[in-house]
């Protein structure tokens, strides 16, 4: 009988223990401290090599901005949980900076699955969330206090398609493609603004995020002959498609998407003898932040989200000191900005996406990425 | 169709590597009875070894190959002395060592992941460096090729030694009663040490061969897979048929991601692991 | 009127015969041993017939019914009851539950939506009492003596109300008095019609309870008959004593 | 406070997975890892019946117990024949299939993309937008497979099961078709299972298949290892400890960037020690 009577022990403990916590953590945002702001990305799990760096670009902004006397003279504070790009991860970690730490703003979701699990309650809690990353096609619809500085899927969809049909001249495109919520989005978008366009889609074939061996893909792609090789796929899977890519000797031409806009895969491809022609966001990303990226990291990569990140803490920043802390007011703040930042000019529409993604392509030529158009 | 000489070398290709994850567990479940999840970590750590010396630390590439490999079969041997031999001194039931060896599996891959980020890291340093060797329109590395022969070659030395050496009548011993084997005088706990350090060790040359063609991940899930389909479908304790397993895993593989696109490569692998125990568990070739 | 008939019954262990065309009919109201030194391939042949080893030749008539595949949940459903040689009981569950579970309804649904009800307990209380085990109802199978578990599987055995019943060595680990009680089940058994196939080498308990008698060497019966003949036989004293 | 009541949704909705594969591993000593599969099975079914087919919450987690059940019984009937040790690892293929059916079969889950906009439930009238209306409803639906479970085995079938578990040869002598009673448990548990992934998906209005993998399996049987086997209270010590405890971590400063991994570890951990040292867990009543 005592095990029952334990075992009721334990329950109560926790349970009031958490009780006890949620009392704790209601300090409302007091007028004068800290300004509590929140961040959720991937450091562990599949995406945990970009979510790493975004983090890292969000640390030197945040840094930069308490350097330059905060806001108003409020130090910026920023507390960081693990999304893991996973739902039940991403929901825990945003409901405790919510509910607990009552953080005014939240930069994140990567993921598409982090952003689209959080967001809702985070529009029925009145938080501000700025995801640098997330391009689910979905998450339009999400609210009013909602905003991604990335442009979504159907822009680079669209963009990849048009390019290859008008400019590449290409009407057989083969498509290889991971299957998350980023690389299935945008080869939905792809596919049918290609074939409205009149082209044709000759094969299709999808490979989860961690896979390592596109052989049979590829070869399925060859033996459809295609005139390009479409590869919206994150930075790992390029590496080995390319190396696979070379060795069964591929000669279609590549066209990646932003996943390809990495220096370290440029390197790579230095002899492969592979044409690789990618597009990616019109980010004028400027060197210098390159540079101190790159020096915090100490990594060559530059991934997807990281200038977003950067320049979502400086939006949330401005928005904070005209119109303070109340989050109906800084949701139309931060609607009404026009911000040139580290990843290009940024202009939200009443969905909270960008109104404008302009993209540029850029080829793989010995060991660096040039712009073409 | 000029493509199916290179589908015919990609199912080359991956029934090498196939073979010698099979051969691994196949050492390891014929001997002990046991399913050991554990065997997917070993793997992994087999590669990551590599990594670090070869390319972190810079030993040279046959120094590295040779430590990486020694330290997976050492890691397969503490874990045999510390977990295992532990809870089978205590008569443990199966779903015991079955649950502590998902332990393993898991603490193994979580710790990997830590130490070595869980980003894509490949054990080739200089990508395009390779030899090609094209056979009509199909094409295949050296390190493919090097592969290859290593699964042939590790087939053909288990085969020997579990034949003919006195070691080897042992193992098969122990394989077919451990007590009546302890009451002849075999030392079942030493034999069984040196069995997981084999085990492990041939593991952790598939985890090499992994991380040189393809790359590493610290997801030791599908590595552990494959190495039991294989093993099952070739036939436990025979290991020719570990090889064979390989081999017609890698076909169903490639001929299911050619037809049905690669995202339901493992569904395939499943159904027929499922086929195999429920009308055939012994696999194709007898123990 | 026979109750159970084996016609060339196998049983082989990589390739060695355990039991080796084996005959034999085990007639109602009547108690038949099977004699033979240890290793003679008693114990395998009653798991051959209860389903606990598959067959490997040869057929079972029970009643009218010819099997050539008898599975383990199938012996219950031909009226066979059994206990065996190092018993088999559930260790971790109490005395009393290891007597319900031979007394409640086997079907899966009548199980899900019932309760062991007052007969049950009454018919258990009655069997734990028949063995001298009633104080130790609410123990564990498995704190029990050697001796006490063979009776509780005893006890299991009767509450199956059978009409065929396999004793495998049931007099082992029990204490005199104990031995008497067991004795009298069996005749009550024998006296209520049942057929009581009794496993046992020792041979007292065979001149006192047997009826007819066979005896196996190494898979094979070499001698059948009432228990005087067969005792008097040159081969069976040579195969018992020559060992 | 809101942060309390949403960690304790999660300890209910975690724990009624947790008590229904107690049933299986506790009560009847078939190792699942397959849970994950089935929680998702459940989730998936609530939302397309109640999206497409405009059902109430409570019928469409009563309907998507259903499926999982029926899909249970089909899986059961084909695994429970397997030997032991393959019949663990079937299930393991089970929950792989699965998550590979979720991710990929896009036309009906959108695959990668989840399915967004789940409205929280209306039942007999009462709205549970309001996340402590909720959590006591996630209260009362632990409670209800609580109390299903203590039923199930207070009858005649689970002396069986717990029989099954120990010996299931000797009780097939007398007479039990143990396959039988193996694929109904294993059929319950896959219902019960389905109610959490129902509520999942009310709770967090979106689900994708990153919820229902192979690890969140190994998850379950964690919490139902470090509970104890056999006990259904133990389970839901174990979900408090590993769903409560954890997410305590997130106050002591630990840093974030190695949290996950590190919780996977503990899980690694908890498996390998207690199998050596508690192999019955804190609470359980059963030495496997």
């Amino acid at each position: 009988m005592n095990k029952w009577i334990w075992a009721l022990i334990v329950i109560i403990i926790v349970g009031l223990g958490w009780w006890a916590i949620g009392f704790s953590g209601n300090s409302a945002q007091s007028g004068t401290g800290p300004i509590k702001i929140g961040s959720v990305l991937p450091l562990t799990g599949d995406a945990a090599s970009i979510g790493t760096i975004d983090r890292a670009a969000v640390e030197i902004a945040v840094a930069e901005i308490n350097a330059a006397g905060g806001v108003n003279g409020r130090q910026l504070e920023m507390i960081y949980e693990d999304g893991q790009c996973a739902s039940t991860a991403a929901s825990n970690a945003a409901n405790k900076l919510m509910n607990a730490d009552n953080v005014i703003a939240i930069i994140g979701g990567l993921c598409s699955t982090e952003t689209a699990t959080f967001a809702p309650a985070a529009m029925q809690k009145k938080v501000v969330v700025i995801s640098p990353a997330s391009s689910a096609p979905n998450l339009s619809q999400t609210g009013k206090y909602f905003f991604r500085d990335y442009p979504s899927d159907a822009f680079q969809g669209k963009f990849a398609a048009e390019y290859a049909y008008n400019t590449l001249g290409a009407r057989k495109v083969a498509v290889i493609y991971h299957i998350s919520d980023w690389g299935t989005g945008i080869k939905n978008v792809f596919e049918t603004r290609f074939k409205e366009l009149g082209g044709e889609i000759v094969s299709e074939s999808g490979e989860p995020q961690t896979a390592t061996d596109y052989r049979t893909d590829l070869t399925k792609a060859k033996a459809a002959n295609p005139d390009y090789i479409y590869t919206p796929m994150y930075p790992q899977g390029d590496t080995a498609l390319m190396k696979q890519a070379s060795e069964l000797g591929i000669k279609a031409k590549i066209l990646g998407a932003d996943g390809w806009d990495d220096p370290q895969l440029a390197k790579d491809a230095k002899n492969l003898g592979l044409d690789i022609l990618y597009t990616t966001g019109k980010t004028g990303t400027t060197d210098a932040f390159k540079q101190k990226l790159q020096q915090k990291t100490k990594s060559p990569d530059v991934p997807v989200g990281a200038p977003q990140a950067y320049d979502a803490v400086y939006i949330l920043a401005n928005a904070m000191k005209s119109a303070g802390t109340d989050p109906d007011k800084l949701a139309d703040t931060i609607r009404a900005t026009k911000y040139d930042g580290v990843s290009g000019h940024i202009e939200f529409d009443q969905n909270g996406d960008l109104t404008v993604a302009d993209y540029v392509v850029k080829r793989m030529a010995n060991g660096t990425a040039t712009v073409v158009q | 169709m000029d493509a199916v000489p290179q589908i015919v070398l990609n199912i080359v290709i991956a029934g090498g590597i196939y073979s010698l994850a099979a051969l691994g567990f196949n050492v390891l479940y014929s001997t002990t009875r046991f399913f050991d999840l554990g065997y997917g970590a070993y793997a992994l750590v087999g590669g990551y070894a590599v990594l670090c010396l070869y390319k972190w630390v810079g030993i040279n590439l046959e120094l590295s190959l040779l430590l990486g490999v020694l330290i997976a079969g050492l890691t397969g041997f503490l874990t045999e002395k510390i977990v295992y031999r532990a809870l089978r001194a205590r008569r443990a039931s199966n779903t015991v060592l079955l649950i502590a060896s998902l332990g393993v599996f898991t603490l193994g891959q979580a710790a990997l992941a830590i130490f070595f980020s869980s980003q894509f890291q490949s054990l080739s340093r200089d990508i395009a460096s390779q030899r090609l060797f094209s056979i009509e329109s199909g094409v295949i590395t050296a390190t493919q090729l090097l592969i290859l022969t290593a699964a042939f070659a590790v087939m053909g030395i288990l085969v020997v030694v579990w034949r003919y050496t006195k070691f080897g009548r042992a193992v098969r011993a122990i394989a077919d009663d451990e007590e009546v084997a302890q009451t002849v005088g075999i030392d079942s706990e030493r034999v069984i040490g040196a069995v997981y350090f084999i085990g492990a060790a041939v593991g952790g040359i598939a985890g090499i061969a992994v991380g040189f063609d393809m790359g590493l991940q610290p997801l030791g899930m599908t590595i552990l897979l494959e190495a039991v389909i294989a093993a099952v479908v070739g036939g436990i304790g025979n290991m020719y048929g570990s090889v064979l397993g390989g081999f017609l895993l890698a076909l169903v593989e490639n001929i299911g991601a050619w037809q049905f696109g690669g995202e339901w490569k493992f569904a395939f692998a499943f159904a027929v692991l499922i086929l195999f125990l429920l009308y055939r568990p012994q696999g194709i070739l007898p123990k | 009127m026979t109750a159970l008939v084996t016609r060339k019954l196998e049983k082989r262990f990589l390739g060695v015969h355990a039991v080796d065309h084996v005959d034999i009919a085990c007639k109602d109201g009547s108690i038949t041993a099977l004699v033979g030194p240890n290793g003679s391939g008693k114990t395998t042949l009653i798991n051959t017939i209860t389903g606990i080893l598959p067959m490997d030749g040869g057929e079972i008539r029970v009643g009218e019914r010819t099997l050539t595949r008898v599975r383990p949940t199938d012996a219950a459903g031909l009226g066979i009851a059994r206990t065996f040689q190092n018993t088999r009981l559930i260790g971790q569950m109490s005395v009393l539950d290891n007597i319900l579970l031979a007394l409640t309804e086997r079907s899966v649904w009548r199980a899900l939506f019932e309760r062991q009800g007052q007969s049950h307990l009454d018919a258990a209380e009655a069997v734990l009492r028949r063995v001298g085990l009633s104080e130790k109802r609410h123990a564990n199978a498995e704190e029990l003596s050697y001796g006490q578990r063979k009776l509780l599987e005893i006890a299991r055995a009767l509450s199956m109300r059978s009409r065929i019943y396999f004793f495998d060595e049931p007099f082992a680990g029990l204490f005199p008095e104990m031995r008497k009680v067991v004795a009298e089940i069996l005749r009550e058994l024998r006296a209520g019609g049942a057929a009581v196939v009794l496993v046992e080498h020792d041979m007292d308990l065979i001149r006192d309870l047997a009826d007819f008698c066979y005896v196996l060497d190494s898979g094979k019966v070499i001698a059948e008959g009432t228990p005087e003949q067969v005792l008097k036989e040159p081969h069976v004293i040579e195969a018992y004593l020559g060992k | 406070m809101d942060y309390a009541v949403h960690i304790l949704t999660m300890i209910a909705i975690t724990g009624i997975a947790a008590v229904s594969l107690n049933l299986l591993i506790g009560e009847t000593g078939l190792v699942s890892v397959a849970q994950a599969a089935f929680a998702g099975i459940g989730a998936y079914g609530m939302t397309l019946l109640m999206l497409h087919a405009g059902i109430p919450f409570l019928a469409a987690a009563l309907f998507s117990a259903l499926i999982a059940g029926a899909i249970a019984l089909i899986i059961g009937a084909i695994f429970l024949s397997l030997r032991e040790v393959y019949y663990v690892f079937g299930t393991v293929g089970l929950n792989m299939i699965v998550w590979a059916i979720l991710l990929n079969w896009d036309s009906l889950t959108r695959g990668p993309l989840g399915i967004p906009g789940i409205t929280r439930p209306e039942v007999l009238g009462i709205s549970f937008a309001d996340n402590t209306a909720f959590l006591i409803l996630c209260a009362v639906v632990l409670l209800a497979v609580f109390a299903a479970h203590y039923a199930i085995m207070k009858s005649n079938f689970g002396r069986v099961l717990h029989a099954v578990r120990e010996d299931e040869e000797a009780i097939a002598v007398l007479g039990y078709k143990t396959e039988v009673y193996k694929i109904v448990i294993f059929v319950i548990s896959a219902a019960l299972v389905a109610f959490s992934g129902s509520l999942y998906a009310t709770y967090l209005s979106y689900i994708n298949p990153s919820a229902f993998t192979v690890n969140d399996s190994i998850f379950i049987l964690a919490i139902v290892i470090l509970g104890g086997l056999g006990s259904a209270y133990g389970a839901i010590v174990g979900t408090c400890m590993l769903v409560g405890a954890f997410e305590a971590l997130r106050f002591i400063g630990f840093p974030a960037s190695i949290a996950g991994d590190m919780r996977q570890v503990f899980y690694g951990l908890i498996l390998i020690l207690f199998m050596l040292y508690l192999p019955r867990g804190l609470f359980g009543k059963f030495r496997i």
